[in-house]
C-alpha cells in the first residue's frame, strides 16, 4: 500500500495494474491450487475470465470510439 | 404516381407457387424444386412486387440511400446464388439417394480435404462482401461535406425539427421551429443532428438514408440528400412506447426558390385574426386552452404581452409542437394524420418534382382541410392516438402528461379553434 | 453430494471420505423422504433426469401454445389496416410477452428437456451429476414462468419489448408492474438455466461411460454441451442488466436516468452481450438433434463429425464477438460498426460448414423420409433461407435500412422457427418411442409437417417483402397510406401472413392430435419396437422407455455410433464395403440385460428442490409488493438450503413405505 | 494466460482429430485421456470431483457477473456532482486496512484447507473460525465505510457514480456474507459430523469460493479505490 504514496508519475497506472494482476494470479495459482490441480479446472475458469475481459473491454471501448 | 407494371407482373404468380406447399410425400422433390427456384430469384422477386410503398427501402431517391442500395444488390445477388446452389445440391441429393433398396452405404466419416475446401469457400465469399461493406460504412459516416444543418428532436410521439441560425441552408437568420415535416432544398447535403427528450427514437427516411437512433443525452448525426423535389415518408423505428406506431415524419425537398419562400414564410410576423371573426374567438380559446403547451410566435395576451408556452411544466418530455405555421405542414399529430383532405392529398403528394414545391407552399386551404380528423383530434386526442393520460400513470410522472390530454372542448370551441388554426400559415 | 452410481465393490477412488454415510432418520429433521413410486408425488419430488426431462417438455409445450396464442392475436390485429382487436397497450404487452415466452419459456426449456432426458442416456450415465440440482432447475423454471405470466392478472404484462431498451423501461415510461414481473421472472428462470448448465457440463465432462472420449460423444450431446457453456457465461451478463433495471425501477437507482447523465447504450450492450449468445443457445440444440436424425435416416454417419463439433464450438465462441450487430443503428462509431460487421460475417462460416456437412451426410446415403427426417430436412432448407437473409444484415449499411422492420422479423423467425422449432419437432418424432414407448402416427405426422412448413412460409415469407418495403415492427397498427398501391401491396401481404399463422396453428394442432391419438386410453397404437429407426447412438441400447436406472449395465463404448457398430459388421474387402447385420437392436439390448450390473445405486427423491424453488417467486413478489415477503421468501430459501445440505443423497431402507427389505434398495431401484 | 490456453486447446483438438481420423472404431477405453485425472479410477470419466468441477464452472460464470458490475462502474465513475466524487470520499488508509484483513483471511483459509486435508479437523475448524472472523471484520469495515459515505451525503440514488459504486461493492459484500454463512455452517456441520460426503472436499469448496471473493476484491480495490490517484 505504500506504493500509493510514492510519486512515480506516468508509471503509476501500469505498475498498479501489474501488481493487481500478479496478486490475482498468485491467489488463483497457489491458494486455489490451479497450478497443481487438473488443468481442466483452470481452463474452465480462464474461459470465463477471458470472456469477461474481452467482452467488457470491447463494450467499454465502443463508448470511447463513439463518434456520433 | 407511376405504377411499374412491367416489374410487378411476373412476381405474383411465382410467389403464389412459392407459398403453395403440397402435403403429400410424393411431391417432396417438386415442391422443393419450386422453392429452390423461388429462393434463387429471391432478389428479383422482392423488387418485382414493389408497389410504390412510400417507405420502400429499394427505391433510393438520394445519394446515401443509393450507396446502400448499390451494396444491397451485390449482397442479395450473392446470397441468391448461394441459395440456388445449396438448394440445387440438396434437392438433387434428396432425389438421387432416396431409399430404392440400395445397400447400406459406406460408413464414411468425411473427407478432410473436401471439408477444408468447403470451409474456405464461404470464407472467401464473405471476404468479398466484407470489403465493399467496410468501404460503404466509412463513406456513409462522412459528414464534412454537408451544407445545411437541421436539428431533430424525438419525443413521445412526434419529431420537433428546428433550423439553427447559420450560413448554411442558403442562410438562416432567425431560428425556425417546426414539427413532423422537414423541408430541405433538393440537391443539398443536409446534416441532421438528432437527439431525444425522453426515450430512444429512430430517424428513418428510407428513400434518403438508413435509420439512426436518436438517443437522449447524445447527439447523433445522419446525412440526407434528395436528388429531386418530392415528399419522402419515414417513420420512427425504435420502439418508443405506447404510440410508437403513430410517430412519423416526412422530408419535403424543394428547389432553391421554393425553399427560400418557405424559409421566409416561417419567420413572418404574426397576423392576428380579424376582430369579431370566428377565428378571433378561436384565438382567445387557443390562449385559454392551448397556449400553456403550444407556442404560437407573436401571439399576445390582453395586456399585449407575448405569450410564452411552458410545455415543460405540463408535459413529461418538456415540449409540444410549435403551431405558428401549422397549416403550412400537411400532416399533424406526429405526422400520423393528413391535414389535407383525401381529395386534395394527391394534388400535393403525387405532384411532379417541378410542381411539388409550389403545391406544398400553397398549404392547407379551407376547402382542402381534413376537417373530420382534425376535429376528432381536438375533441379527444388520446382516443385517436393512445397516450398516457390516465391518473394512475400520471403519478409516475409527477402529474405531467405524456402526449396531448383530453381537454373537454365544446363543439363551439372546436369550431373556433379550427377557424383559428386555418389561419396559421 | 450425489455420486449416483457406485457398484458396492468399487473402492472409494477419491480416497477421502471414509466415514460411513449418515443415518437418514437422524439427520434431516422432521420430514420423511417422498419415496412414492406412483401418483403426483412420484413426479413432484423426483430427481430422475427422465421424469424431469418430460416435465420440462410438458411445461415448455404449454408455454409454446400460450406464446402461439399471443402470436395469433398479434397477427389478427395486423391482418388489416387500423386493427382494433387489441389496444395499443395490449398489443405492446402481447409482442413483448410473445417473444419472452417463446425464447425463455419454450425454446430454452424445451432444449433443456431434450438435454436432460438424452444427455445421460447418450453418454451411458445413470443420471446427471447432481440430481437434486436438476430438480431444482426444473421447479425454478416452472415457478419463474408462472410468476412471469401472473403479470397478466396483476396490472398487465411487460410492454417494453423483449429487448426492454432503457430508458423506455423506466417507471415514468412504463408505470405498471409489467416490467418488474418481466425482470424478476427472467432472473428466476436465469437461475434455472445457470444451475442446469453447471449440472449438465459436469455430467458431460465427468459421467461418460467407459470408452466414450469427448470425440466419441453423440453429436446432440456435444451441441447441448456447447449450449450449456454459452448459458454458463451468458446468464450472468443478463443478470447484471436485470439487477440494474430492478434497482432503477424499485429502489430509485439512476443507471438509466438520462437526466442524471446515464448512457442508455449501457443497457443495450449488456442485453446483447447476453442476447447474441442466446441466439445460439436457441438453435444449437436443434442442430444437434438433426445431426442425430439425418445420419439415422441416411444410414450413414454424420459427415465430418469433428468439423461439425468444432464448428459448433466455433459458433459458440465467435458468438461472443458480434453482439453489437444488433446496434448498428444505435449510434456506435463507424469503426465499431465496421469491426462488428466483419465479425458477424465471420460467424457465417461455421454456420455454413454445418449446412454443407448435413447436405454431404445425405449425399450417397439411403434416405427414408419419416416425419423426423422431413422436419430435419425442413430445418436445413428454412434455416438456410434465414442464414442468407442474415448475411444481408451483417452488412451494416443494409442493416440500417432493414433493422426494426419486418424483414428482421422474417429473418429471425426463419432462424428460430425454421431452425430451432423444426429441429425440436424432428426430435419429438424421432425420440417419442424412446421416451413414451409408442410411435407417433406417421401419417398425422406428415400432415403436421407439411402444414407447419406451409404455415411458416406463408407467415414469415411475406414479412421479407413487408419489411423491405418499409413496414417497421412493433407497431400496433398500420395505415393504407404507407402500404403502397396495387393488389400486391403491403395490405395483401399482411393478410397472407395472418392466414399463414392459422395454417401454422393447425399444423401444430395436428401434433397435439397425434399425441392424443397415440396415447388416449383406448388407443390401438401398439408398443414401439425397441429400435424402430435402426438407430446409431447409445440411448437406444436400453429398453423404451428406459428403466429408472437407464442401463442394465454401464455400456462399454468403443466407437462413435456405438449402437450401429454393435449391430452391423463390415464384411467388405479392401475399399469395398459391405455391411451385414450381426445382431438386431433387440438382441443387443437383451445381451446387455443378460449381463446386468449386480448393484445399482440411485439417489432418492427430495422435497427440498421444490421448496427452495418456491422461495424465489415469493421473494420476487416481495420486491414488487412488500418487503416483508422478501424476508419470508429468504427464510424459506435458507431453511430449504439447510435441509438440503443435511439430507443425504440416498434414502434409508426404513424410509420406504412399507420399509424395503434388506439389500433390495440398492438393487432394482423400485424405490425411486 | 489466454495465449497458452488457446495453444493448449488447439493442441488437444489436433490430437483428438488425429485420434479420430486414425480409426473411429478403435477400442479405446482410456476415456477422456486428454486430461486423465490424478486419482485414476473409473467412477467418473475424468477422475475428478463433480463438486469441484461445478465450483470452478460457477466461479468462471461469476467472472462475467463481476465484470459487468465493474464495467458499469468504470463507465459511470466520473458522473457525480462536484463534491461527492471518489477523490473527496475515499479514505485509502482505512480501506487498505480492511483489504489487508480480507487478504489475510485467504491465508487462514489455505491453512484450514491444508489442515482438513491432513484430517486435522480441530485445526481446520480453528482456521475456518479465524477466516470467518476476518471476513466479518472486513464486512464491518465496509458497513462503517458505507455509513461514513452516507453521512457525507452519498446515498444509493445520489448519482450514477453512487448507484454503481454501492451496487458493485454491495454485491461483493453479499458474496462475503454468503461466504461467512457457509463458513459458519461448515464449522457447525464438521462439529456434528453432518457433512454429507468428504470433509476435506467440503472445506476445499468453501475455500475456492472464499478465495474467489478475495481476488474480486483485489480488482475492485485497485480499479475503484487506488486508480483515482492517477488524476
Amino acid at each position: 500500500m505504500a506504493v500509493s504514496y510514492i510519486d512515480i508519475g506516468p508509471l503509476f497506472l501500469p505498475v498498479l495494474l501489474g501488481l493487481m494482476v500478479v496478486k490475482f494470479f498468485m491467489v488463483v495459482l497457489y491458494f486455489m491450487h490451479i497450478k497443481f490441480d487438473n488443468k481442466l479446472f483452470g481452463r474452465l475458469f480462464y474461459i470465463g475470465l477471458g470472456l469477461a475481459v474481452f467482452v467488457y473491454a470491447a463494450a467499454l471501448s465502443t463508448f470511447q470510439f463513439f463518434a456520433g | 404516381m407511376t405504377y411499374d407494371l412491367s416489374m410487378s407482373h411476373q412476381s405474383p404468380t411465382t410467389k403464389m407457387q412459392a407459398v403453395e406447399t403440397t402435403t403429400t410425400l410424393k411431391s417432396v422433390t417438386s415442391s422443393r424444386l419450386v422453392r429452390t427456384l423461388v429462393a434463387g430469384s429471391f432478389a428479383a422477386l422482392l423488387a418485382g412486387c414493389a408497389t410504390d410503398a412510400p417507405q420502400d427501402t429499394w427505391q433510393p431517391k438520394g445519394s446515401n440511400a443509393r450507396m446502400i442500395n448499390d451494396l444491397d444488390w451485390v449482397v442479395f445477388s450473392i446470397a441468391g446464388v448461394v441459395g440456388v446452389v445449396v438448394f440445387s445440391v440438396l434437392a438433387f441429393a434428396l432425389w438421387k439417394y432416396r431409399d430404392r433398396g440400395q445397400p447400406i452405404p459406406e460408413q464414411t466419416h468425411g473427407k478432410p480435404a473436401l471439408e477444408i475446401g468447403l470451409t474456405i469457400l464461404p470464407a472467401l465469399i464473405l471476404v468479398g462482401i466484407a470489403i465493399p461493406t467496410v468501404g460503404t460504412i466509412m463513406d456513409l459516416a462522412e459528414t464534412n461535406d454537408t451544407e445545411c444543418i437541421v436539428n431533430v428532436t424525438g419525443q413521445q410521439w412526434w419529431w420537433e425539427i428546428d433550423y439553427p441560425v447559420q450560413d448554411g441552408c442558403g442562410g438562416i437568420e432567425e431560428p425556425i421551429v417546426t414539427s413532423g415535416q422537414m423541408v430541405i432544398e433538393a440537391g443539398t447535403k443536409v446534416l441532421v443532428r438528432g437527439t431525444s427528450r425522453d426515450v430512444i427514437h429512430s430517424w428513418w427516411i428510407p428513400s434518403l438514408n438508413g435509420k439512426r437512433d436518436m438517443v437522449p443525452g447524445r447527439i447523433h448525426t445522419v446525412r440526407l440528400e434528395a436528388d429531386e423535389p418530392g415528399i419522402f415518408a419515414g417513420q420512427c423505428t425504435e420502439f418508443c412506447g405506447l404510440s410508437h406506431a403513430n410517430m412519423r415524419m416526412e422530408v419535403i425537398a424543394m428547389n432553391s426558390t421554393d425553399f427560400a419562400i418557405w424559409k421566409a414564410n416561417q419567420v413572418q410576423d404574426y397576423v392576428a385574426p380579424v376582430a369579431g371573426s370566428l377565428a378571433a374567438e378561436g384565438e382567445s380559446t387557443f390562449i385559454s386552452q392551448c397556449s400553456r403547451c403550444h407556442q404560437v410566435d407573436g401571439l399576445t395576451d390582453s395586456n399585449d404581452e407575448l405569450i410564452i408556452s411552458r410545455p415543460d411544466q405540463n408535459v413529461w418530455s418538456g415540449a409540444a409542437p410549435n403551431l405558428t405555421n401549422f397549416m403550412t405542414r400537411n400532416t399533424f399529430a406526429g405526422a400520423s394524420w393528413d391535414l389535407l383532405s383525401k381529395e386534395c392529398r394527391p394534388g400535393v403528394w403525387d405532384a411532379s418534382p417541378s410542381t411539388i414545391g409550389a403545391a406544398y407552399l400553397d398549404g392547407v386551404t379551407d376547402s382542402c382541410l381534413n376537417e373530420v380528423e382534425l376535429r376528432e383530434w381536438l375533441r379527444n386526442a388520446p382516443a385517436k392516438k393512445p397516450m398516457y393520460t390516465d391518473p394512475e400513470s400520471l403519478e409516475a410522472t409527477n402529474g405531467l402528461v405524456r402526449g396531448m390530454p383530453y381537454l373537454a372542448l365544446s363543439e363551439d370551441q372546436i369550431d373556433q379553434l379550427v377557424a383559428y388554426l386555418l389561419e396559421r400559415k | 453430494m450425489a455420486i449416483i452410481e457406485r457398484p458396492t465393490e468399487t473402492p472409494d477412488v477419491t480416497n477421502r471420505g471414509t466415514r460411513p454415510a449418515p443415518k437418514a432418520s437422524t439427520n434431516y429433521g422432521y420430514l420423511r423422504r417422498p419415496v412414492e413410486t406412483t401418483g403426483w408425488r412420484s413426479w413432484a419430488f423426483t430427481v430422475d433426469h427422465k421424469k424431469i426431462g418430460i416435465m420440462y417438455g410438458a411445461v415448455a409445450m404449454f408455454f409454446f401454445i400460450l406464446g402461439g396464442l399471443e402470436a395469433a392475436l398479434i397477427r389478427l390485429q395486423l391482418a388489416g389496416p387500423n386493427g382494433t382487436i387489441l389496444s395499443a397497450d395490449k398489443y405492446n404487452q402481447m409482442f413483448t410477452m410473445h417473444a419472452t415466452t417463446m425464447v425463455f419459456l419454450f425454446v430454452m426449456p424445451m432444449a433443456a428437456a431434450f438435454a436432460n432426458y438424452f444427455i445421460p442416456l447418450q453418454i451411458g450415465a445413470r443420471d446427471v451429476a447432481f440430481p437434486r440440482l436438476n430438480a431444482l432447475s426444473l421447479w425454478v423454471f416452472v415457478f419463474g414462468g408462472v410468476f412471469l405470466n401472473t403479470s397478466w392478472f396483476l396490472g398487465g404484462g411487460a410492454d417494453g419489448g423483449w429487448f426492454m431498451y432503457a430508458p423506455n423501461s423506466s417507471v415514468p415510461f412504463s408505470p405498471t408492474n409489467g416490467v418488474d414481473f418481466w425482470g424478476l421472472g427472467l432472473q428466476i428462470t436465469g437461475i434455472a438455466s445457470l444451475v442446469g448448465a453447471i449440472n449438465l457440463i459436469v455430467t458431460v465432462l465427468n459421467m461418460r461411460a467407459p470408452g466414450m472420449s469427448m470425440m466419441k460423444m453423440p453429436i446432440f450431446t456435444w451441441m447441448a454441451f456447447v449450449v450449456q457453456m454459452l448459458l454458463l457465461f451468458a446468464i450472468p451478463v443478463i443478470t447484471v442488466a436485470l439487477f440494474l433495471l430492478m434497482f432503477q425501477r424499485s429502489f430509485g437507482a439512476q443507471f438509466f436516468s438520462v437526466e442524471a447523465g446515464a448512457d442508455p447504450l449501457l443497457w443495450q450492450h449488456l442485453f446483447w452481450i447476453f442476447g447474441h449468445p442466446e441466439v445460439y443457445i436457441l438453435v444449437l440444440p436443434s442442430f444437434g438433434i438433426i445431426s442425430e436424425v439425418l445420419p439415422v435416416f441416411s444410414k450413414k454417419p454424420l459427415f465430418g463429425y469433428p468439423f461439425v463439433v468444432f464448428s459448433g464450438a466455433a459458433i459458440g465462441f465467435v458468438g461472443w464477438g458480434v453482439w453489437a450487430h444488433h446496434m448498428f443503428a444505435s449510434g456506435l462509431g463507424p469503426v465499431s460498426v465496421a469491426v462488428f460487421s466483419v465479425a458477424t460475417m465471420a460467424i457465417a462460416v461455421p454456420t455454413g460448414v454445418k449446412i454443407i456437412n448435413w447436405t454431404l451426410t445425405l449425399w450417397g446415403g439411403k434416405l427414408t423420409f419419416t416425419t423426423a427426417m422431413l422436419f430435419a430436412v425442413g430445418l436445413i432448407v428454412q434455416f438456410t433461407i434465414g442464414g442468407l437473409s442474415g448475411v444481408t444484415h451483417a452488412v451494416a449499411p443494409s442493416d440500417t435500412q432493414q433493422t426494426d422492420t419486418y424483414y428482421i422479423v422474417a429473418h429471425f423467425h426463419y432462424v428460430i422457427f425454421g431452425g430451432a422449432v423444426l429441429g425440436l419437432f424432428s426430435g419429438f418424432y424421432y425420440w417419442w418411442p424412446k421416451v413414451f414407448g409408442k410411435l407417433l402416427s406417421e401419417s398425422l405426422g406428415k400432415w403436421n409437417f407439411w402444414l407447419m412448413i406451409a404455415g411458416m412460409n406463408l407467415t414469415f415469407g411475406p414479412m421479407h417483402i413487408i419489411g423491405l418495403q418499409g413496414q417497421p415492427r412493433r407497431m400496433y397498427r398500420w395505415t393504407e397510406f404507407r402500404a403502397g398501391q396495387g393488389f400486391f401491396n403491403l395490405g395483401f401481404w399482411n393478410l397472407v401472413a395472418t392466414i399463414g399463422t392459422f395454417v401454422l396453428g393447425v399444423g401444430i394442432l395436428f401434433f397435439l392430435v397425434n399425441i392424443w391419438v397415440t396415447h388416449r386410453p383406448n388407443s390401438k397404437t401398439p408398443p414401439a419396437p425397441a429400435d424402430p429407426w435402426d438407430a446409431r447412438s447409445l440411448e437406444w441400447i436400453t429398453s423404451s422407455p428406459p428403466k429408472e436406472y437407464n442401463f442394465a449395465r454401464t455400456p462399454q463404448v468403443s466407437a462413435l455410433d456405438e449402437f450401429f457398430h454393435r449391430k452391423y459388421e463390415d464384411v467388405g474387402e479392401g475399399d469395398k464395403h459391405e455391411y451385414v447385420q450381426k445382431m438386431t437392436g433387440e438382441e443387443v439390448i437383451q445381451f446387455e440385460e443378460d449381463n446386468a450390473d449386480p448393484n445399482i445405486h440411485l439417489p432418492a427423491p427430495s422435497y427440498w428442490p421444490m421448496v427452495l424453488a418456491l422461495a424465489l417467486p415469493v421473494m420476487a413478489y416481495g420486491v414488487i409488493y412488500n418487503t416483508l415477503l422478501i424476508v419470508a421468501g429468504g427464510a424459506i430459501a435458507t431453511m430449504a438450503m439447510f435441509g438440503w445440505a443435511l439430507e443425504p443423497a440416498d434414502a434409508e431402507a426404513s424410509d420406504f413405505d412399507p420399509p424395503v427389505e434388506g439389500d433390495e434398495t440398492s438393487k432394482e431401484l423400485s424405490n425411486v | 494466460m489466454s495465449d497458452s490456453l488457446i495453444t493448449e486447446t488447439v493442441k488437444d483438438a489436433v490430437e483428438i482429430v488425429k485420434d479420430h481420423a486414425d480409426d473411429v472404431h478403435v477400442h479405446d477405453v482410456h476415456a477422456g485421456d486428454d486430461h486423465s485425472g490424478d486419482h485414476g479410477g473409473h467412477h467418473t470419466s475424468l477422475g475428478l470431483s463433480n463438486t469441484k468441477l461445478a465450483m470452478w464452472l460457477f466461479l468462471g460464470s461469476e467472472c462475467l457477473l463481476f465484470g459487468g458490475l465493474i464495467s458499469t462502474y468504470m463507465l459511470y465513475r466520473n458522473r457525480h456532482s462536484e463534491n461527492l466524487g471518489p477523490d473527496q470520499l475515499w479514505d485509502i488508509p482505512f480501506t487498505s486496512a480492511t483489504s489487508f484483513v480480507l487478504l489475510t483471511s485467504s491465508l487462514t483459509m489455505v491453512l484450514a484447507v491444508s489442515a482438513a486435508n491432513r484430517k486435522d479437523l480441530r485445526n481446520a475448524k480453528i482456521y475456518l473460525s479465524v477466516t470467518a472472523l476476518l471476513g466479518g471484520l472486513f464486512l464491518a469495515g465496509q458497513i462503517y465505510e458505507f455509513t461514513v459515505f452516507y453521512r457525507e451525503g452519498l446515498g444509493f440514488t445520489t448519482s450514477l457514480f453512487s448507484s454503481s459504486f454501492f451496487t458493485l461493492t454491495g454485491f461483493h459484500g453479499v458474496h462475503v456474507s454468503i461466504g461467512i454463512i457457509m463458513l459458519v455452517a461448515l464449522i457447525g456441520m464438521l462439529s456434528k459430523e453432518k457433512v454429507s460426503g468428504d470433509d476435506a472436499e467440503a472445506v476445499e469448496m468453501v475455500g475456492l469460493y472464499w478465495h474467489f471473493v478475495d481476488i474480486v476484491w483485489i480488482i475492485i480495490f485497485t480499479v475503484i479505490y487506488l486508480i483515482e490517484f492517477i488524476k
